[in-house]
Formats: structure tokens, C-alpha cells, sequence
């Protein structure tokens, strides 16, 4: 069966280039048609008008597509703990190597002093309202720091190619980034410094997913479980044997123009954050979505439960 | 009698229109045969609106807007259309430019961005910088085509009355019969102008077009819609200035 | 040709010479004018005749330097205690310039010339009086006839008072009327200030009742065929002289061989 | 002799004019006056080309992006030059499209990317609408423009020998006298759609755009100006197709 | 006016008929003619004249249809039995479509006549021929002299060989001799198709050599001021009757008061 799958190029989307590479959509009847976005909002423009058939990318723009009546289900996680915040310039001198939590008062403290000396708010970038670095950066700034996102920072929501130009060209003193734009800064600019790791941000913070839509669809019922197996497969490559990984993903990612060396160290980097069971980022997702519907992003809060369809993942679990 | 109807039937047959297209699409909206999500029904955009505007949004991202979009456009436009009407009526200037122009022309005021956010960052200026080059060609095209498409007689009648310098010719010949193209450029450009605005904006520079892309985000379409018609407002609002301009340089050509 | 370098050795107040000129619009492929040689003394009216397309109008572009020769020498002398312009035209079909009134038209020679605007403007509505436009002043080119059109033209190019004046059949969509008058204030100027006029027209009549020697152009390239002196004024029209004159132009502007053609010249300034 | 020098003077001004451009970027860069990174070295471009024709990203980039350019000129042009020439003839279809144009054109082509991946998705389809939308009113305005500049004295010719119809008058004053117009507005499409593929490749359509982003991403500004002259160099190439093609149709204009 | 009624009782033969036509620019603040009422019989031989700006050619655009009168009726009776155009036009200057080469513009009144290709290129190089444009064909028009222009528009009127034919000084620009030649031709062709022929002319011995009947347009607004039937051909121009209503034409055309005004259509037949 043919498959259209929206992704967004972060490490996060690796099963899918996984899949593709080792020919295992393949050898179970899914012929992959990889559609990129430029964030997960992007693509649930897409999923919305039944565009795509299925979705992996953070998996919080999927409440807005509920919320505008789409059927769409989460049946795998991907990844974890995949953002993290990171400065440079004035935003980052003084910032310990390797990294150390902030307190909200040293945070407060560096964002006003920043304010201060520049004379205008630190300019972080992240990727469009709904997407799960802009919800996230702002839940840490409010729920982890007590800070008013709007009085403290001046948050950008663009592309994620974009983010991770603008942060290397200086046009943002900071940027919400996941892999492998967090290795490529640090190569390309070793005075960046980590605002905010991955646990800081929110422990366990959910990130990538696959989701399916219109899952009960009888279509889907040719490839569902196929498809899925496939992906967890793919997964617990990348989290066990990266070296083996990396062709697929640099073939996929960044067009060839990113050496193998900094995809494996992508790819290490985020091993640790893979995992697959959609039910351990379940609570998680729900306090996002609580934040969201406190901060006016959505209206109303509707069970989590019903984003998630576990019962897949049991039936192809290993 | 049948003047004044004549001059009433056109701003009624365009009524006419555009009830039959708002009546057509509310109906489909409603009556399912849109799928839902895919368009807002024109009934919705009216509180959409309002919310907007009662949070101050709305006026807030027409100020942000307007501010690049008018120093992009004049920007652009002067250089453009100085560069052009000089490249015009001086040959050895024009043939100087004319290898660079062949290169530069025609790589589009959008692939400027990656250079733009390097060399401008994501604000005003970056968003100024795409918006007057895009407006500069458009300018230089038009005063340039302008100037080369002045009838060669006028240049003998201006010779034969003594302006036959390149100072009397760009006087007496070459700026007022290029004035309808280049005022044509300029139109356009107002125009274009507000592309390089949705674009430039679509990279984080606050105003409209990011207002719009947010909403894209949450799929709030109807939004989408009434930013789409701001814009529309606000082109048709600078585009009827200008032709009031236009009018009273050009009441020659009747 | 041998014969009038002797009787042009006083150079001194030759105001156009041509010398052997050439004209081609394909790069010599083929020509409209060839070995034209002519001179045309300060003060003289001459009449320009010839068929429809010979190459009347490229002739007066030539001498008035708009286009260059493909070949031969073009040299205009202007006497030069004289500040105005040198030399005006009137073109064959009016070339007004759109965006200009019908008064600021006729401005177009006097700006540059120092006058301040409300002189301009004097001299312009004086001359647009001599043509009878003067309430068409404010108008825009495209709302004039075809006549008033010509006479706007010819205002702009009298009002710059020129040494040389270039007419281009300037009366040709006039009634006889408006024709008569504006013949008559034309040979008044040209009696008052003693300027040089060479005028392109179709009508023998008019050529003999205005010039003081009329040029023939004619062939394929188009040369000069005939040159005739034109008795003094006032002029009996009818006089027999005229006639046999009047006879032989039209035979040399047909095309037909001029069998006096080698004494053309004498016989005529004889009349 | 002078005829063929002066044939010469242009290509060798033109040339002349990029070898200074070329040369003083390359000092610039060399002599440090411009910050590393802000600006690739002329020299380093050929190399990088090089890599990407080598590893087919250059020719599969082209192919991407020349599959939505042509199918999104071709319609948008066709439809916009129809409904301009119709427009501008039919005062009644005039009138009653007068308020639908007037809220549509000023929307910027742009600002459609939203609507385009919600009702395209973010492919061929989606970029195709982007780039027709755009070059759509570029030729509706070119062309109704040009239709309504006719010199009326050519109706009154063209009624005197009797074609005083609608399609009389389209065939033998409308169409031949708008197509000066017409044609430049087909051209101003062909570069304003150049512009519609990058902007719809930077949202992540594949092709050239889309190359550029990611390049720009890592900071490789040597490949980002090697996919503007890349850019650049197809747009020249189409541009001088149709030049070919004016030429014949417009002999009579000399 | 009462007169001409009863004269013209034979409505069968009217090819054209003004009743009352006004016309103005301005909706109506400023008349350009008024109170015009004309009727052209089947065969005439019309020639208008008036001075400059006076209104004709606004008037032959108001009987081509061109224009819609402000006021008054404009009839125009064809021959039914005929199938091609009942009227064609030569416009005053010209107005070739410059997209057109030389004979493709003559073929524009063919086309639609339903003749095929190689006819109508037949009847367009003849009517070329006619005008001595033959080898200009395949010229673009902005490559001809003024003459020739004009005489590509009489081409591309003669062509179609209209029952009613208006020409707005078609000659205005040719040679005497050129001119001549057409001027014959015209009479030819008039003599043998016996169609109607409306001509303007600022000329009054082209008038009085070509046409049968002479109408003096004047004042402002423009009406018609004269009426005059011209005698029978071939015509004594130097006949004592023919110069004195050549006299009162040009009084007439002056906007001189005409003594003779109440007769003067009665008068002008018998001579
Ligand atoms: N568009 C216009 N607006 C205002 N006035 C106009 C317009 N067109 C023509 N006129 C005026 O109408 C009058 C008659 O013009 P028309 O061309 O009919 O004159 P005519 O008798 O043909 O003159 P001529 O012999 O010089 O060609 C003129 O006085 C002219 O100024
Ligand atoms: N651009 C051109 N290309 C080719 N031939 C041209 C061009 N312009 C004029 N000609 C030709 O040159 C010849 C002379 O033209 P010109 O206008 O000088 O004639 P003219 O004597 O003024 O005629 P007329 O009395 O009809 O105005 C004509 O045969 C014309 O066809
Ligand atoms: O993947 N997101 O950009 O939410
Ligand atoms: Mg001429
Ligand atoms: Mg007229």
C-alpha cells in the first residue's frame, strides 16, 4: 500500500529514513511517499484536508488538528527529551561547560540583564504557536521559571531550517532546536551555550510521533500494523546502533551537505531519548495541553486519552 | 439620462458579483458540499474579525507591516527607477550594467532571504531589504522599457527645438513620455511590494504575514482569510492613492 | 555641378551645403537620396517639390541633422552674431508632444533661450495668434484637428524666430483661407527678418507664389533635377515666362527628361 | 565598419562591467573588508558547483522545480491573458467581475500558501497554485491594460470596413494591438513566477528553493549563491526563449 | 431648408440623410456642429468644404457611424441588392494598422466579403497598382512617406468598392501629379460604378473639378452654409459662372455673409 507520510527533518523522524534505507516499509507492503514540512503545524495544514495519511513530528500540533475535528490517532512515540534551548552572544557569556540548571532567579536574572545591555528582549527562535518547541519553550519559561514568555523574551516561531540559520547567522540570540541542528551549532559555533537542557525543560517532554489518520478507516487496516512494526523496528536501531543508522539519515536529512561524523553524533546524542511506547508520554501530553488551553492556544481540553491508540502498539510490540 | 445610468451600471454589475460569489460560498460552507476546515464561511469572518481587532492585534500587525513595506517600497523604487531611466537614455551606462543587470535580474527578490536574515536579521530591516529589491527591478524594468519605447520622433522634435543635449532630451522628452510606465512600474511595484511583505514576514518579522502564518498554524482559516483581506484592503487603499496621483500627472492621455 | 562652385565662390553666406549626400535605410543595400549637392544661400526662400515618397522629408532630416548621411557632408553655417536657435522645423504630420498643452507645445524652442516664463508664454500665445489657435491654447494635441494640429506646428517653430526654418509641407491639410493667410504672414516674417526657408510642399502654385528658387527632387536614389530662380516679387503668375517654367517643373517632377535641363538654372533666375 | 564596432561596444561594456563587479567581490572577500561568512568568495563557487552536479542534488533541484514553474505558467498565463482580453473587451463581464477582481488581485500570491497546503499539500500540486495564482493576475492586468490602451481611432478604422463585432473587432484590433502588451506581461510572468517557485519551495517544496533554505540553514552561502545563479541562469534562458518568440510575432513594431 | 424637401420627395434614391444632427464633446456645454441636415442622393458626387477645425471630419465620423450624434437622426439607405459594404472611409490621416503590412492592411475591408485568400490579394495588389503602391506591399506601414500612407488609406477604401464612399482629404499630401493621376482614377471608377461619393477637401478647384455638388460647412457651431450643384462634365473651369459661385464658395468658407445665401442652391445648378 502506498503511504503518504508528512515528516519534519529532525532526528526525531529517523525511523521513517530507517524504514526507507533498510527497504522495511518496504518488505512488509508500505511504499513510503515522504512529504517534508517545515514544522509540525505545516503539516497539519495538510493532514487537516486528508493530504497525508500519516504524520511524524511533535505531537502536539495534533491537538489543533483534533480540535478542528480530525481524526487522527497516535499509535508510536519516536522520541523524547529531543529540544533543548541554547544561546549565544551575550545570552550565553557566563553560561557553565559542560551544562548546569539554571534556578528561575539566575534565569530571570540573565534574560534582564541580557534586556539591559542590548536594550531590547533576548529574540528566541522556535517554530510556529502549536508547535511543540514554541509550547514548550513558553511552558518553561511560565511553569519551570514563573516568567511571563511575553514580557521576557521575544519568542519567533519560523521554520526549523530557518531557526537554525537565523541562530547561526545571529539573527536570534537563542533558539529552541532539536537534533541535528543542536550538533551542527556546536560545531559550527563552539561558544553556544545550552539555556535549557532537554530534562530541564520538562522531564520526559514528549517530542516526535507516529500518528495515523483516519485510523479506523478501511484502508488503513492493510498497512496499520505493518507500518507501525516497522517503525518501532526502525527505532531501536537508531537507539541501539546509530553507526548502523547513519546513511539512512544522512541521506535524508540536510540533502547530503551534513558529513556522516556529525549525523552519528546526532544520532548518539538522541539515543537515549527513543522510545516507542505512545503510553509513556500520555500524562506529559496532557500537561501541555493544559498549559495550551491556560494560555488561550485551545480552547477547551478534551481527554488525552483519546489522541492515543495504545492497543496497536501492544499488539506489534517485539 | 443615459449617462448617469451608465455610469451607475458598472458599480452595480460588480456588486452584483461579488454577492453572487460571497452567496455561492457561504452556501457551499453550509450546505457541506466544502469540506469543513478546507474554507471559512464568509459569515464567520465578521467575529473573526472583531476578535481581532478588540485584542489590538489586528492594528498592531497593520503598523508592523506598514512600516517595512513603505521603506521597501520607497527604497526600491527610487533606485529602481532612477537606475532605469539613466540606464534608458545613456547607452554606455547601459551596456556597462548591462552584463551585471543579466546576472542579477533574474534571481527573484525571495531568494534574498538566506541573505537577508544573514546580513539584516529577522526584522525590519532584513524585511525592507526583500521588499525593495524585488520592488527595484520591477521599477528599473519599467522605466528602462519606458525609456526605450519613446517614439524616436519625439527625440527629433526635441532636437530640431534645441533639446537635443542629454540634459534638455531627459527634460523635455525622456521623463514625461516614460511617465505612464514608469508610474505603470510603480503600480506595480505597489503591488509586489505587499508579496515581499507576506514573504519577509513569513520568516518571523512581526506584522500580517506572520499574524497569518500564525493563524495558518492553528488552522484558524477564517483568520487567515481576514488577513488576507486586510492586505487586500490596504493594496486597494495605496493602489487608489497612487491612481489619484496618476490621474493628475497624466490628464494628457484623456 | 561644375558650373555652381563658381557661382557659390562667395562662400561666406551659404547657410546649408550638401556635398555628395547619401542616404540609406539598409545599410547601403539601397538608397533614397544619392549625389545630392545643393546650397542654400542666407536669405533665400526656397521650394522644395518632388513626387510622393522621393525622399522630401529624409532631406530635411538630413539637413537638419535628425538622421546622418550614409554618405557625402552636411555643413550648416549660422550667422553667428545671432543668439536663437539656428534652425526650426516644421514637421509633415505636426509631431506635437502629447503631454504638453497646445501653448506649452509651442514653448518648446523658446525654453533654453533665457526667456523668463511669462515671455515664453507671450511669444507662444502671440504665435498661436498668427495661426488663428489662440483660444485653443489650454487644449491637449489629441483634441485639435488635423489642421489646427499643422498649424500648431508651424507657430512652434515660427515663434523660435529662426535663421534657418525647415518647413515640411506645413500648409498641406489647410483650407485655402487659413492657406492664403498664413502664406502671407509667412512671406511677411520672411520679408521682415530676411531668414532662410526651405519649404517642402506639393503645390507648384504655392511654391511659385512663395519662393525665391525652387528645387526639384526626383529619381530613384532621388537627386536634385532641376534648380529654377524664381523672378522678384511681386510675381505676375501668368506671366508667359512663368508658364514655360511652370511647364518644365511639372514634366522634371513627372519624371520626364528636361530638354532645356543643362540651362535650367540661367533661363529661370532670366525671368 | 563603425556599424559593426558598435555591435561589439555592448557585449564588451557588459563584460567589462561583471569583471569589476567579480573582481572587487573577490578583492573584498580576499582582503578581509567583508566578514567571513557573510559573503562566499566568487572563487569558491565553481567548486561547490561542481559537488552538487556530482552528486545530483544540481539536476534533480532543477527538475523539481522546472516541473511546477512551467505547469504553474503555462496555467496561470493562459487563464490570466483570457480573462484579461475578455475582460477588457466585454464592458458587461467588466462590470461584473469588477468587484470580485477588486477584493481578489491585491491578495499577494503568497499569501495563498496557506490555503495552497491546506487544499494541495505541500507538493507539485501546491506549489503549481502558488506560482499560477500569481502569474494569473500579472497577465489578467497586462492584458485588460493592454486592451484598454487601444487607440480607439483603430475600432473606428477597423468598424469602417465593416468589423464592427465582437469577434471582428477581437480578431482584427484587439487581439494584434494587445499583443505588444500581452506578451510583456507573459514576460513579466515568466520572471514573476521564478519568484512564486522559491517562495513556494521555501516552505519545503522540493526543488531549488527548497535546496537554498537548506544550505542556508548550515550557513553554506557558497551553494546559496550557486542556486541564485542557478536561478538566475534558467530564468535567462526562459526569458530569452521568449524573445526568440516576440521577435517574430512583433516584426511590424521594427 | 423648407426647400429641400420638396426636392428630395424621391426618398428612394437617399443614400444618406442628416436630420438635425448636433455634436458635442462636452455633453453638451459646446456644440462642434448643429442643426446639420443633409441628404446625399445615390450617384452624387459630394465635396465638403469649410475651413480648419471646422467640423467635417467630425461630421464623416457621425455618417460612418463612428460617433453617435448628440442629437438628431442619421439614415443610411443602402442599394440591398448589393452584398458588400455599403460604406467605407478614408480617413484624414490615414490610420493604417501598423501590424499590418501595406497590403494586408488594403485587405482589411475584404475580409469577411467572403472571398478566399488569393482573391482578396488580387483585388489589394490592384488597388495598390491603382495607387502605385504595388511595390510597397509587403512594407510595415511605419516604413512609407506621409504620400504613401495616405495612399495605401484611398487603396484600402477603393478596394471594397463601396456603394457610399467618404474620403477625408484623401489627396492632401500627394504631388500634383500624383495627385492628378488619382484624381482621374476617382472619376473613372465613380463613372462606372455610379456609386455615391462624399469628399472632403480644403481644396475648392479639386472640388470643383471632381465633384457635382459642393457643401460649405461653417460657423460655430458648424452648420451647413452652402449648397451648390456644379454643372455637368467635363467642366469649363474658367467659365464665368463656374468663377463667380467660386467666389461666393470662398466668401462662404471665409464666414462672409453670402448675399446670394436664399438661391443659392437654385443658382448653382443652372450654371
Ligand atoms: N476629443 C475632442 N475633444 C474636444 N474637442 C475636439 C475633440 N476632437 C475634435 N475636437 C474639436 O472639434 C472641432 C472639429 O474637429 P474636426 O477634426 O472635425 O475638424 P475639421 O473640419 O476636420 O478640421 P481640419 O480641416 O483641420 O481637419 C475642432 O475645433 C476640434 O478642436
Ligand atoms: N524606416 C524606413 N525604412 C525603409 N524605407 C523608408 C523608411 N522611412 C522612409 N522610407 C522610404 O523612403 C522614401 C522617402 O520617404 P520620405 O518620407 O522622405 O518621402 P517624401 O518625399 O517626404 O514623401 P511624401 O511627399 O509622401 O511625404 C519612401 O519611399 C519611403 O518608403
Ligand atoms: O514538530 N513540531 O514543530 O511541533
Ligand atoms: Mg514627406
Ligand atoms: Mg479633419
Amino acid at each position: 500500500a502506498s503511504v503518504r507520510v508528512g515528516y519534519i527533518p529532525v532526528i526525531g523522524s529517523a525511523p521513517l529514513f530507517v524504514m526507507q534505507g533498510t527497504n522495511w516499509g518496504h518488505e512488509v507492503g508500505v511504499d513510503l511517499q515522504l512529504v517534508r514540512f517545515q514544522s509540525g503545524p505545516q503539516a497539519i495544514q495538510a493532514l487537516i484536508s486528508g493530504k497525508i495519511d500519516a504524520y511524524v513530528a511533535g505531537v502536539l500540533p495534533l491537538l489543533q488538528a483534533r480540535a478542528h475535528g480530525a481524526d487522527v490517532k497516535v499509535v508510536a512515540s519516536a522520541a523524547t527529551e529531543e529540544l533543548e534551548v541554547v544561546a549565544r552572544g551575550d545570552l550565553a557569556t557566563g553560561l557553565p561547560e559542560p551544562p548546569a540548571t539554571l534556578t528561575p532567579d539566575a534565569l530571570r536574572q540573565r534574560l534582564a540583564d541580557f534586556t539591559a545591555k542590548a536594550g531590547h528582549k533576548p529574540k528566541i527562535a522556535a517554530q510556529p504557536l502549536g508547535s511543540v518547541p514554541d509550547t514548550l519553550l513558553r511552558y518553561w519559561l511560565k511553569a519551570g521559571n514563573g516568567l511571563d514568555p511575553a514580557q521576557v523574551a521575544d519568542i519567533v516561531g519560523i521554520d526549523i531550517d530557518a531557526a537554525q540559520q537565523a541562530f547561526l547567522a545571529g539573527a536570534v540570540d537563542g533558539a529552541i532546536l532539536r537534533e541535528p541542528a543542536l550538533t551542527i551549532i556546536r560545531h559550527r559555533l563552539p561558544a553556544t551555550r545550552v539555556l535549557a537542557s532537554g530534562h530541564d525543560l520538562m522531564p520526559g517532554q514528549p517530542g516526535s510521533v507516529l500518528a495515523i489518520v483516519n485510523e479506523n478507516a478501511p484502508d488503513r487496516a492493510a498497512w496499520k500494523n505493518a507500518f507501525v512494526s516497522a517503525f518501532v523496528k526502525a527505532t531501536q536501531l537508531l537507539a541501539t546502533d546509530p553507526e548502523q543508522a547513519a546513511p539512512y539519515v544522512q541521506q535524508a536529512l540536510g540533502g547530503g551537505m551534513l558529513p556522516k561524523a556529525i549525523i552519528v553524533e546526532a544520532l548518539k546524542a538522541s539515543a537515549g531519548g527513543y522510545v516507542s511506547d505512545p503510553g509513556r508520554i500520555m500524562e506529559a501530553v496532557g500537561k501541555l495541553q493544559d498549559f495550551e488551553v491556560e494560555s488561550g492556544l485551545l480552547r477547551k481540553a478534551e481527554p488525552v486519552a483519546d489522541l492515543f491508540d495504545l492497543e496497536t502498539y501492544r499488539q506489534v510490540r517485539p | 439620462m443615459s449617462q448617469a445610468r451608465a455610469r451607475l451600471l458598472r458599480p452595480a454589475l460588480g456588486l452584483a458579483g461579488l454577492v453572487v460569489l460571497f452567496g455561492v460560498w457561504e452556501g457551499a460552507v453550509r450546505g457541506g458540499w466544502i469540506q469543513s476546515g478546507f474554507l471559512p464561511a464568509p459569515s464567520s469572518l465578521g467575529p473573526a474579525w472583531l476578535d481581532e481587532v478588540r485584542s489590538g492585534a489586528w492594528v498592531q500587525a497593520i503598523r508592523d507591516s506598514l512600516t517595512h513595506y513603505l521603506t521597501g517600497l520607497v527604497a526600491g523604487s527610487v533606485t529602481g527607477a532612477l537606475v532605469g531611466l539613466l540606464c534608458g537614455a545613456l547607452p554606455v551606462l547601459d551596456g556597462l550594467l548591462s552584463g551585471i543587470v543579466r546576472v542579477l535580474r533574474p534571481i527573484p527578490g525571495l531568494a534574498w532571504v538566506p541573505f537577508a536574515i544573514l546580513w539584516f536579521g529577522l526584522d525590519t530591516a532584513g524585511a525592507t531589504f526583500i521588499i525593495a529589491i524585488s520592488v527595484f527591478w520591477i521599477n528599473f524594468y519599467a522605466a528602462y522599457g519606458a525609456v526605450r519605447a519613446i517614439d524616436p520622433d519625439l527625440y527629433e522634435v526635441a532636437a530640431a527645438f534645441g533639446h537635443g543635449g542629454f540634459w534638455a532630451r531627459l527634460r523635455t522628452v525622456v521623463l514625461p513620455a516614460a511617465s505612464p510606465g514608469v508610474l505603470d512600474g510603480l503600480r506595480t511595484g505597489i503591488g509586489q511590494a505587499w508579496m515581499s511583505v507576506v514573504a519577509a514576514e513569513l520568516f518571523g518579522v512581526p506584522g500580517i504575514g506572520a499574524r497569518m502564518m500564525q493563524a495558518s498554524s492553528l488552522l484558524a482559516t477564517d483568520l487567515v482569510v481576514v488577513y488576507m483581506l486586510t492586505m487586500a484592503l490596504l493594496y486597494a487603499v495605496t493602489d487608489m492613492l497612487f491612481m489619484l496621483v496618476r490621474r493628475r500627472l497624466l490628464g494628457w492621455q484623456g | 555641378m561644375a558650373r555652381r562652385e563658381t557661382d557659390s565662390a562667395t562662400t561666406a553666406d551659404v547657410v546649408v551645403r550638401l556635398e555628395n549626400i547619401g542616404l540609406s535605410h539598409d545599410h547601403g543595400r539601397s538608397f533614397i537620396l544619392r549625389h545630392v549637392d545643393l546650397e542654400i544661400r542666407a536669405g533665400e526662400f526656397v521650394a522644395l517639390l518632388g513626387p510622393s515618397g522621393v525622399g522630401k522629408s529624409t532631406l530635411l532630416r538630413v539637413i537638419m541633422g535628425l538622421v546622418p548621411p550614409s554618405e557625402g557632408q552636411v555643413t550648416l553655417q549660422s550667422r553667428p552674431a545671432q543668439a536663437h536657435r539656428p534652425a526650426a522645423m516644421v514637421f509633415q504630420d505636426a509631431k506635437l508632444m502629447p503631454w504638453r498643452s497646445v501653448r506649452r507645445n509651442v514653448e518648446l524652442g523658446l525654453e533654453g533661450l533665457g526667456l523668463n516664463r511669462a515671455e515664453r508664454q507671450a511669444r507662444a500665445m502671440a504665435a498661436l495668434e498668427l495661426v488663428g489657435l489662440a483660444d485653443r491654447a489650454a487644449r491637449w494635441p489629441r483634441q485639435l484637428s488635423g489642421g489646427q494640429r499643422q498649424r500648431v506646428g508651424v507657430a512652434r517653430a515660427l515663434t523660435v524666430e529662426p535663421d534657418l526654418l525647415l518647413m515640411d509641407e506645413p500648409f498641406g491639410a489647410l483650407d485655402a483661407i487659413t492657406r492664403a493667410s498664413l502664406q502671407r504672414e509667412l512671406l511677411d516674417i520672411h520679408a521682415r527678418r530676411q531668414g532662410t526657408v526651405l519649404f517642402v510642399t506639393h503645390d507648384l502654385d504655392e511654391a511659385l507664389l512663395l519662393a525665391d528658387r525652387i528645387i526639384i527632387l526626383q529619381g530613384h536614389p532621388a537627386g536634385v533635377k532641376g534648380d529654377f530662380m524664381v523672378g522678384p516679387r511681386p510675381r505676375a503668375q501668368e506671366s508667359a515666362g512663368m508658364r514655360a517654367m511652370a511647364g518644365r517643373m511639372k514634366r522634371l517632377i513627372a519624371g520626364e527628361a528636361d530638354p532645356g535641363a543643362d540651362a535650367a538654372y540661367w533661363q529661370a533666375s532670366e525671368i
